[in-house]
């Protein structure tokens, strides 16, 4: 398997404060890769490092065997490197179509045009189809501040998955959602996904959820990588109970059980 | 190229608006002649308002197209209106190319004080020109169009074609514009730059293009008022005259390319009953006005003309 | 050396009472994230009180300056407070929530109809209540003058200043009002009400507004449409200093006093734009002012 | 909000827009009355000139045009109403800049059809109006404002008058007051208003003392911006400078918030100050200002009003409706309405006379006023030629008064026609007539 993202002595400092100490990592096309951790761990600032989000300290960040490090997120995202956001950040005051048509205008590097609507009949079918596999159709025509927080993730990581890239970073694709919920909206995601066949790193406090659907683990704790390997090796790993996952593999999360 | 609903109906409109001024007395013509001038400025800042910025400046471009027919018929010695226009839109155009590099760093209040700034620095500029009449500014001259000598009487239905064919033209491209791609990324910025940068869209880029676009639009405005008035001064481009197009672009809210020509007309005409009706108090009728309006009419007038569901809570 | 002096003098007392006109409004966009428009129809209304009731203190035969005194500030302090009370409770309470640009454009309707309010109580005779300022007499150096008028502005624009200071960082009221500045809907979960906060700053803000007229109606003639003139100053000091800080006020003040002063004294043509040059440069190199903060997007 | 209401909303502003634009459509057609003359009276009505300029202008036109009404005013204007016609007044705020004037110029011509119109005081707003009046044919008197481009840029005008002097009189008057009341005078500095205004009068003052008081230095020019109120950095300035004289065309409130910080910081002790908009602080001062100050009131108007019939009935009526002697502004707006009335009066038409008929008897015309005579003599019969008068403030016991008043003839202080003004000042007055 090729190797799609390497890090190597990866850090952010906030000041006196690390938020995230020399990180070395590397993902092979293809892989899906879950990142645990309590809060305040790095997850989130290892994901905005490596989508350009946050210049790091020190390190290099070589994606597709080129260092991207100094690039800003829209380069990335144009390499082919997606990411979405615990917080979904999407245009709250516009319909969820035109939400998509932006991406979609975007991703044909038309997004200049000033003539041409942007709703344009091919655009609608693309965005149609993403909805329906999304399974949030019924909400097109509606603004995104009429959709439910788990309709808003699904939305989010449609937006990105339009940017037709190879790998797709997920930044707690489950939080906010309901305990019933979080299984069907983690289908409808890793479905789409394998059907691109993308690489993917997620971000996940529910160690059910990672079971299931990743193949490899990255344990964050006091910003660097404790543990990385396969499921199974991590999550039986004392200091990643210790640190992350607590006695049951189960997180000291605000989300409880529902 | 089809033509949807909204383009048929501002085009039946302009005709309406060109028939009918054949029949209206003058004042009726030379206020509606202002009122679309000033709707184009307007409409400069309802586009930066659509990317979420707001201008305390936008009279900077307004009296630099004004300048320019100025000047453009003083010392160059160009009659011709239409030429006038594309002067003052060209020098809009490399003064916005200009102060877009910086400007588009900027948001909220801090976009609208630095481009008062800005206004004011060119209204300072102008006030220190003593040969340009400085605060008393100067008359335009006598202009022609396309060849055609208005006579007698003829200067101010012949503005108002002109006006009506350059503010139809622009309004025919913002309604394409504000649902194209880039008038999209403009409402998508003002909603959440992060993520419009994530989808690979260049936020800088799209506010620098909309700003240049926005100051040659506020441009024609002021050129547009120039020639109708017959003279220009440093007035227009300080901060209270741009306060009176934020004012306007209230009032008939962003929702249409059309709520600005309702507004500037609905504010010329409020502004001039009331300056007959009560003129030590039409300041205190404006005030109330826009306070009723933004208190029941939270996104504009135009609003009333619109039933999107949900859109008035 | 002689226009060195002058310089320093004439810039730090320009600077107190920029300083004094652009507190009330710093104090309120701090807290409520309201750019209060309407300040400088406050700063006129002060005036306009203090210069009405000092002519009718002069008229009844007065002369005491420390009654003189004491009426500007009785007369700035209540209208301020009513109005300020008035505009609060009347209107802004209910905008709230609404956008800033739009809470500045209700504030600018406040403007218009006070400016006209204000012409029907007072008329468009110029009031002048010269007397304090006069009385107050002046000291030489060399053949520059100081009036002693101008010392008193320059003392209580630092008195106001290390008030304000003191209200917001050792009383127990600051400390709600910068957990509201802070972050408004948590102090709201936490029982801080809120709205009262808004009553009692925008109060304070608005008398402060009323003091700087207060004391400046002795030195103009009090007419029509002064209060129009200080608003943009005022909005350039504070937009320099950095929003929503007394600090960014007080530095923004000074600077903006010494470079008027420099360039009053040594190039006078220059004196319209220096304010915005001043305003445009600090903006280039700190986009959010002196002491303004980046508020960051939450991802 | 309910859905009703935006629906009520909207229908009930439909109606009233359209309501509107039909009233006015109609008002266009309806015709005046025939035994009214309606004038439109503009002048400022906010902002900081209507205080000192505006207002008053308002109130003296007021006064005039009430007794014209009544037939109470002196001889030759004792016959009731304007060639037998009630004399109606419409008042429109000048504020709002010149674009705005214009506009409210073709409103009162066109929807209120006015027969004549007066007013401005801001040089900007007169050479705006100018042009237009001419386009429409409008008999329009011009009463106040200053700027010699005035007729400079309107070639062979027809209907655009004005019966007061150009700001060039002030100031030729300044210098020559100077030259003959402070001859030793050498080191001159100014202050002026930072717009079109202060920098023509200064320009104009700085000319005219080359030629008549070459020996003294022009040593500084302060410009604060206009309204600015405190000058304290400003007199600072002038201070360290050691003038003798000051001149200043500052007016109104700025004026008054001049002389008042001057005076306190002592400048004045130091130098002298020559205001030539002065004579509107007069009764204002209260005595800060000091005795010798000199004061100008563009031309003989307010209290350098010389004594005549006129006068002395303009002063009385306006002092008993408003409590003070009138000020220039109110004199100058008086002065206009009497050329009216004396255009109107000897038109020789039936009923309304039209703008060409009053054009023409205005025109050249010599008529009686509160200023004394009036003789439309420059820019081919459509300025008015007037004296220019200084004096100094003089204030004991509670009483202000002007003292060592002199006064310059039309012809010493106005360029005569076929001159560009400062030119005239450059080549050393041709044809200057001061006796």
């Amino acid at each position: 398997m090729t190797e799609i993202l390497r890090t190597e002595g990866l850090s952010r400092y906030f000041g006196a404060v690390t938020a995230a100490e020399d990180i070395n990592v590397t993902i092979s096309e293809g892989e899906i890769v879950g990142v645990i951790g309590a809060n305040g761990a790095g997850k989130t600032t290892f994901i905005n490092m490596v989508t350009g989000y946050l210049p790091p300290s020190q390190g290099t960040i070589a994606f597709d065997g080129s260092p991207i490090k100094g690039m800003g997120p829209r380069k990335l995202m144009r390499k082919g490197l997606a990411r979405s956001f615990q917080i979904p950040q999407l245009f709250l005051e516009l319909p969820v179509i035109d939400n998509l048509a932006i991406a979609l205008s975007a991703a044909e590097h038309r997004q200049f045009q000033m003539i041409r609507p942007v709703r344009t009949p091919e655009r609608i079918k693309a965005a149609d189809e993403i909805l329906e596999q999304m399974n949030i159709n019924h909400y097109r025509d509606e603004m995104v501040t009429a959709m439910p927080q788990g309709a808003r993730k699904l939305l989010d990581i449609a937006i990105a998955m339009l940017g037709n890239p190879r790998m797709l970073l997920l930044d707690e694709p489950t939080s906010g959602v309901s305990m019933e919920e979080k299984y069907t909206l983690m289908d409808t995601v890793m479905e789409a996904v394998r059907q691109r066949g993308l690489t993917v790193l997620f971000v996940e406090h529910d160690m059910e959820i990672v079971q299931r659907y990743v193949s490899r683990i990255l344990a964050f704790a006091s910003g660097e990588v404790i543990k990385d390997g396969p499921v199974d090796e991590v999550l039986a790993d004392a200091k990643v109970q210790e640190l992350v996952t607590g006695k049951h593999h189960r997180t000291p999360e605000k989300e409880g059980d529902a | 190229m089809k033509l949807e609903r909204t383009e048929l109906s501002l085009i039946g409109v302009a005709i309406a608006i060109a028939i009918l001024a054949q029949f209206s007395p003058n004042w009726l013509v030379f206020t509606l002649t202002l009122a679309i001038s000033t709707a184009l400025v307007v409409m400069g800042v309802v586009m930066l308002m659509r990317a979420g910025l707001v201008s305390f400046g936008q009279g900077l471009f307004y009296c630099l197209g004004g300048y320019a027919v100025g000047l453009g018929g003083r010392f160059l010695g160009i009659t011709d209106a239409l030429v006038l226009v594309g002067l003052g839109v060209v020098v809009t155009t490399v003064v916005a190319m200009i102060l877009g590099l910086l400007m588009t760093r900027y948001r909220e209040i801090f976009f609208a004080m630095l481009s008062l700034a800005f206004s004011m620095i060119l209204y300072g500029i102008l006030v220190k020109s003593h040969g340009l009449g400085s605060t008393d500014g100067f008359g335009v001259v006598d202009w022609t169009l396309l060849g055609f000598t208005p006579g007698d009487g003829q200067a101010t239905t012949t503005a108002l074609m002109l006006a009506l064919v350059l503010a139809l033209a622009i309004a025919l491209f913002l309604n394409r514009y504000f649902k194209s791609s880039i008038g999209l990324a403009c409402e998508a910025i003002r909603e959440n730059e992060v993520r419009v940068e994530y989808m690979g869209i260049s936020h800088r880029k799209v506010l620098y293009i909309n700003y240049v676009l926005a100051a040659a639009v506020g441009s024609v405005g002021g050129s547009m008022t120039a020639l109708a008035a017959g003279h220009v001064d440093p007035t227009m481009a300080y901060w209270t005259i741009s306060g009176e197009f934020v004012f306007i672009a209230i009032l008939g809210g962003t929702g249409h390319v059309a709520a600005p020509f309702i507004a500037a007309l609905i504010f010329t005409l409020v502004r001039t009953y009331a300056v007959e009706l009560a003129p030590n108090a039409w300041q205190m009728i404006l005030g109330i006005v826009l306070l009723l309006i933004i208190l029941f009419l939270p996104k504009g007038i135009w609003s009333l003309f619109t039933r999107k569901k949900g859109a008035a809570s | 050396m002689l226009t060195v002096w002058a310089i320093l003098i004439d810039g730090f007392i320009y600077a107190s009472w920029l300083f004094l006109v652009a507190a009330g409004l710093t104090v309120i966009y701090g807290v409520m994230r309201i750019l209060n428009m309407a300040h400088g129809s406050l700063y006129a209304l002060g005036a306009y009180a203090a210069a009405s009731a000092l002519g009718w203190y002069y008229a009844q035969g007065g002369d005491q300056l420390w009654i003189a005194f004491a009426i500007i500030a009785v007369s700035a302090i209540l209208i301020g407070a009513i109005s300020g009370l008035i505009i609060e409770r009347g209107l802004l309470r209910l905008m709230y929530g609404r956008d800033e640009i739009l809470m500045l454009i209700i504030t600018f309707a406040v403007l218009l109809i006070l400016e006209d309010v204000m012409k029907l109580v007072w008329g468009t005779t110029p009031y002048f209540a010269w007397q304090p300022y006069a009385a107050m007499g002046r000291f030489n150096i060399d053949v520059l003058t100081v009036s002693q008028y101008d010392l008193l502005v320059m003392a209580l624009s630092v008195v106001i200043g290390l008030g304000l200071w003191f209200w917001l960082e050792r009383t127990n009221m600051g400390k709600i009002l910068r957990s509201i500045i802070h972050d408004r809907e948590v102090s709201e979960a936490m029982g801080v009400n809120v709205r009262r906060m808004f009553t009692i700053t925008f109060m304070i803000g608005a008398t402060l507004g009323a003091i700087a007229g207060g004391v400046t109606a002795p030195i103009i003639s009090v007419v029509p449409g002064i209060g129009v003139e200080v608003i943009v100053l005022a909005f350039a000091v504070v937009v320099t200093g950095g929003l929503g800080s007394i600090t960014g006020a007080a530095v923004g003040a000074v600077i903006v006093g010494l470079a008027r002063a420099t360039s009053i004294h040594t190039m006078p043509e220059l004196e319209l734009f220096i304010i915005y040059a001043v305003m445009a440069t600090v903006l280039v190199f700190r986009p959010h002012g002196l002491f303004g903060l980046a508020a960051a997007r939450k991802i | 909000m309910t859905t009703q209401q935006p629906r009520l909303l909207k229908r009930t502003l439909l109606s009233v827009a359209l309501a509107s634009v039909g009233v006015m459509g109609l008002a266009g057609a309806a015709n005046a009355q025939d035994d009214t003359f309606k004038v439109g009276f503009v002048t400022f009505l906010s902002g900081g000139a209507s205080g000192p300029f505006g207002v008053p202008a308002a109130q003296g036109a007021e006064i005039v045009i009430d007794a014209i009404n009544e037939g109470t005013l002196p001889a030759p204007y004792d016959s009731k109403g304007v060639n037998g016609l009630m004399l109606e007044s419409v008042v429109v705020d000048e504020a709002g800049g010149p674009t705005k004037q214009v506009e409210e110029y073709r409103n009162l011509v066109q929807r209120q059809n006015v027969d004549a119109v007066i007013g401005y005081i801001s040089s900007g707003d007169c050479l705006a109006i100018g042009p237009v009046a001419e386009e429409m044919e409008m008999f329009t008197i011009a009463f106040d404002c200053g700027t010699s481009r005035l007729f400079a840029e309107l070639d062979d005008p027809q209907y655009m008058f004005r019966t007061g002097l150009d700001a060039v009189a002030d100031n030729v008057g300044a210098a020559r007051y100077l030259a003959e009341t402070r001859p030793d005078a050498e080191r001159i500095a100014g202050i002026q208003q930072n717009y079109a205004w202060g920098q023509d009068s200064w320009q104009d003052f700085t000319l005219a003392m080359e030629q008549l008081m070459p020996e003294a230095e022009i040593i500084a020019n302060q410009t604060p911006q206009i309204f600015q109120g405190s000058y304290g950095t400003e007199i600072s300035a002038l201070q360290t400078e050691r003038p003798e004289i000051i001149h200043s065309s500052m007016w109104g409130g700025d004026m008054e918030s001049f002389v008042l910080q001057a005076n306190a910081r002592g400048l004045l002790a130091q130098a002298d100050a020559l205001l030539t908009t002065g004579e509107s602080g007069l009764h204002r001062f209260d005595g800060q200002a000091p005795n010798g100050t000199i004061l100008g009131g563009r031309g003989p108007f307010g209290a350098f009003m010389p004594d005549n019939e006129l006068s002395e009935w303009f002063r009385e009526a306006y002092e008993a409706e408003h409590g003070t002697p009138p000020s220039y502004p109110a004199s100058k707006a008086a002065q206009a309405i009497l050329a009216l009335k004396y255009a109107a009066d000897n038109s020789g038409a039936e009923g309304v006379p039209s703008s060409e008929q009053l054009a023409a008897t205005l025109k050249g015309a010599e008529f009686p006023s509160v200023s004394g005579t009036v003789r439309m003599d420059l820019a081919n019969g459509h300025q008015a030629v007037q004296p220019m008068y200084y004096g100094e403030y003089h204030y004991e016991d509670g009483e202000a008064e002007l003292r060592n008043v002199r006064s310059y003839p039309g012809e010493c202080v106005s360029a005569p026609d076929g001159y560009n003004a400062q030119q005239w000042i450059k080549e050393g007055f041709p044809g200057v007539d001061c006796d």
